[in-house]
This record gives C-alpha cells, structure tokens and sequence, in this order.
C-alpha cells in the first residue's frame, strides 16, 4: 500500500455513504470530499457527518456553482472550500484516486 | 361532477439537482383551473422557497398562485431539521406547524407528491 | 365500476414505477373499471414505439399497447416530450386513446376519476 | 371533518416520509399503509417506523408479489397483511382518500 | 494534458447529471485534456435529437453537440438504446465521435484514461 | 498501459424496483476481461444476494463472476442494520467486516457506484 496518497471522494448524489466512508478513511492519505449537485446539501451546518468530516484531518469542497444555484452560501460552514465549476477538473487530476459515490 | 376534491401537492425534493419541484409547481398552477390546490413544502423541498434560490424556472408559477390566492404552505420543523428559519424564506410563502400540516393533508383527498 | 386515475413520473426500465402502472391499470380494467393514464416527465418515454423485447425483461411498449387494447385511456405531457426530442415516436392512435396532453388534462383526470394513484 | 373515514397511504417511494406521516395521522380515521415497489423493504422486521405503526390502531399492507420479487417473506413482520397485485385495486375504492407518497 | 473518463446513468432533464457531465467536460476540454464520456443505462436518451430548445432550460442536446465539436469522445450503450427504443433517434457520427457500444468499451475508456469519474 | 489499476463496483441499492445493481454486475462482468473488478454491497445493495430474491436477471452474471474467481463481498455492518445474518445470503458472496470493505474501498483506484 502506498502510504499519504491523494484521495478525492467525489459526491455527486444524494447518498450520505460517501461521506461516512470518509469519516472512517485512515488518515494516511490525503483525503478531499467534493460535493456536487444534491451533495452540497450536505454541506449545510445542521449535518452532522459533515461537520465531524471537518473536525478531522480532511478537506471538504463544494462546487460552487451548485451552491449558489441553490441559494445555500450563507448557510454552510466556512471551513468548506467552494471550487469554481471549471477548477473541478483540477482538483480531479490532482489526486491519485477517485471514490466516486 | 362528484364532491369538491382536496387536492394536495407535496413538494419534497430540493429546487434543483431534479426537476421535481419545478414541475409540482407547474401541476399546482394547472389544477389550479379546476381545484384550489394546496401547495405544501416538505423536507429537501423547502429550500425551493430560500431567498437565495435560483427561482428562474419556476418564479412564475408562485407568482402565479400568489394571485389567484393559493396557499404555499412550509412545514416548520423541515425548516427546524435544516436549520433555516422562517426570514431565510421568501414572502410568498406561510411558514405552518407540523401539526396543521399534517392536518392538511390527512383533509386532502388527493396527495400528489414531487 | 369505478374510474381509477394514475399518475407518473418515471421513464422505462430504470425504474420500476412504468411496470407497476401496467399491472395495477391491467387489474382494474380485468375488474371492470375504467383507467386513466397521465405521463409526466421522464414517463412520457414509456410510450415509446421500437422498445426491443429482450429476454428476461419485461417490455415496457407491449404492456402499454395491452392496456390501450382493453381500453385505458392514456395522456402524455406535450411539454415533457417536446423537450426530450421524443415526440415522434411515441405510440400512435391506432393503438387505442393514447395522445398528446398538456397539464390541465390532468386536472380534468383528476376531476372524472374516483381515486387518483400516483406510482413515484 | 368527517369523522371515521378512510385513508390509505400508497406508498411508492423509497422515502419513509409517508410512513412517518402514518403514525401522526389523527385516531378517527382508518388508516391503512400500503407498501409497494421498493417501500415494501420498510416492512423488514428492523424498520422503526412501521413497527411503530403495528403497535398503533393502524394496518399495514405490502404488495405481495414485490415482497415476493424481493425475497422478502421470512423477513417481514406476521402483522403484515400481503394483499395481491390484483387486489390492490380493490384497497384503492374501499378507502375514502388516498395520500399518494 | 490528461485524459479524464466520464461516466453516467441519468436521461436529460429529470436529473442535473447530464448537465453536470456537459459542464466538467468542456471545463476539461477547454483546459486541454482529453475527455471520453460513456452513456449508461438512461443516459443515452441524453443523446436524443430533437430535443426542442425551451426558454429557462439547458437544452442538453445542444450542450452535448457542443463538446463533440471540441473533441469529446462519446460512447452509448448499445442494449440500453435498444430496450428503451431510441437506437435510431441519436445524434449522428456527423456531429462528432459518437457512436454505439458495448459495456466493454467503459472498461477500454478505464484503462485509457487517467482518472474516471460517476456523475450519478 | 498504466499502471495496474483496482477497479471497485460498488452496489448500493436494492435489486428490484431500479435497474442499478443489475447494471451494476453487468458492468463487473464487462470490465473483468481487462481487470480484475470487486464486487461490494453495501446498504440496500446487500439485498440483492438473498437466497430468495427473484435474480432472474442477474444469477448469470453472478455465475460468471464466481467462474472466474472474482470476488463478491458483503459488507457486514449494512447486513446488521438489516437484521440480516450470512445464512440469509448465496453461498457465491463473502461477508466481510465493515473495517475490511473500507480498507479494499481506500485501495481502489476507480470506485463505480450503482
């Protein structure tokens, strides 16, 4: 096993599993946690899962996009870094692998 | 033609990420002929009503109920489960307690959920 | 005899909701009643014609033509298939009352029928 | 009001919404809850809210032939009536009002 | 330059995936990588045509036409075509490298591509 | 052409009323002539391998998976939350401890959810 990986988990429905499974993810790699269309709204600060993921060692983004859609900027945490649409691909790239959920 | 029907329609899905919201409003306006629908927000599909929401599919359905005089009903404690409150709302809308929320619906003879 | 009013939103195959309303429209027409259809959304493609029998799955076209022939009324969203591109190939008149419909068709539903279903 | 009607929740979804609707729903109606398609895993044994609704004054229906398709049987509550694909028409017009979930 | 592999189930309009795939797809094509995209299960009604432009809504057809022009790869399940009866309604090689396929071409776009994402 | 990579199929919901996990095992079928796919179930999708559940459309791909010695694992936590035990399932999948289906997620390059 390679040791401090990138890993993105990369949330695009409305299943809070992916988020779970990356509360439990050891923390030897370098975890992400993107969220994407209905997945932002697990990024509001009444969600417990997503709080406990910020508590931790680990980044958690949104798309921006999809939150502005969704009119939710004022009613998530500020620790949760918004990713402009286009820079999605990035993020995407730079880590070595992808938990899509 | 029988007895006045009830009709409910039950938003439960948030604005965007589906159409399901957008098209309940759509089915609210079109019953809307016939029947005085009762249009109830419930769970994710309150957030379809947040100030903030991009309404450009569906502003022209709640203004169109707002003028015929149609409720739009919230269910508090969808609100109280996301944290929201009553002033992260547009005006449009009747924040209402779960109870007479129920209420409405157990009076409904129809309920069409989105 | 009664009138049974069925409403829904999901296309063909992913989801079980098209496989669902054949059968409950199938039971009621066997009992005597009448049944009127409403597609909306992704369900105006269970409509579609050329759906391939394949084994092991049940064809969604087929099921539909069977309630048409014993009678079921079916009206689908003009708006929905418009936007889709599948407006052409929906099944045509001659397989029994199935036409383009626009929303108020559903509150007319609702107004002549005795129960309304919806099969999410 | 009229006192004593009758009410079925057709319950299609995979939303336990209806469920929870059930149980709050006022004593001086009948009300019946009837699973169907993927509802019918509310049945399992293990699901709070419907047993909640058995110890209630309330019935609970699942469409057999779904409980069947599912491999179900031995996993669902003795209290649940199965009610035949053909006769959930019948369930339909005995009931005054139909909340569709 | 990279290759970036998409993948997705939804049909247009009822879910955001397709628009979500449209967007991240020009985004990547834009910055220069290389992107192929494969059509699952109701996914490939994404690729209708004649999907009538509607003011207010992303017309996925269009956005779809768009990123073929700049480059992306699409493939489309063939037996979900062919259930669902659309095999003859999708956009044509014309408009790009879009065709049918079979399940083994996503696993041939896996080992092709440097990194895959599910847009559910 | 790259490196090897670890391809995860991930069932998450239920066997009938959607077609996902069906697809779901076609897809570890289909990729299996290139990699060597694992098959997990997790949540609803641990429904699917009931010994009673109707697999008309998908035993083939099950069998086909089991001929060629590729692996199916149950993830243990979502059968407790069930109330579902190991004899309840089809002797072709292996039940694993929750630790053990998040180790072998963590692992994985591509992770394909259905």
């Amino acid at each position: 096993m390679k040791v401090g990986k990138k890993v993105l988990y990369f949330i695009t429905s409305e299943d809070i599993t992916g988020v779970e499974l990356a509360i439990e993810h050891s923390d030897e790699d370098e975890v992400t946690i993107l969220l994407l269309q209905n997945a932002v709204y697990f990024a509001n600060k009444s969600n417990k899962a997503v709080s406990q993921v910020l508590n931790q060692n680990k980044t958690v983004a949104a798309c921006k996009e999809h939150i502005d859609t969704r009119g939710l900027s004022n009613f998530i945490s500020d620790k949760i870094k918004l990713v402009a649409s286009v820079d999605v691909v990035d993020l995407i790239f730079e880590n070595d692998t992808i938990i899509n959920m | 033609m029988t007895e006045e029907k009830n009709i409910v329609i039950l938003l439960r899905q948030p604005p965007h990420g589906t159409l399901y919201p957008v098209e309940g409003l759509r089915m609210s306006v079109a019953v809307s002929a016939d029947f005085d629908p009762i249009t109830i927000a419930i769970n994710d599909g309150v957030y379809a009503f947040l100030k903030n929401v991009d309404k450009t599919m569906y502003s022209m359905h709640i203004d169109f109920l707002k003028d015929i005089d149609l409720d739009i009903f919230i269910d508090e404690k969808s609100l109280i489960e996301r944290a929201l409150t009553k002033n992260d709302l547009i005006e449009q809308v009747e924040v209402k307690e779960h109870a007479e929320i129920l209420k409405i619906i157990e009076n409904s003879t129809v309920t069409i959920p989105f | 005899m009664a009138r049974l009013g069925i409403l829904f939103f999901n296309g063909p195959y992913q989801a079980q909701a098209s496989e669902t309303v054949i059968k409950l429209a199938e039971a009621a027409l066997d009992k005597g009643h009448e049944v009127r259809i409403f597609c909306y959304m992704d369900a105006v493609n269970a409509l579609l014609e050329n759906q391939k029998q394949i084994e092991g799955i049940f064809n969604i076209e087929e099921g539909f033509r069977e309630i048409l022939n014993k009678g079921a009324t079916i009206r689908l969203c003009n708006l929905c298939l418009l936007v889709r591109g599948t407006m052409k190939n929906c099944l045509k008149k001659e397989c029994g009352d199935v036409k383009r419909a626009g929303t108020p068709d559903l509150a007319k539903i609702i107004e002549e029928t005795d129960r309304l279903v919806v099969i999410c």
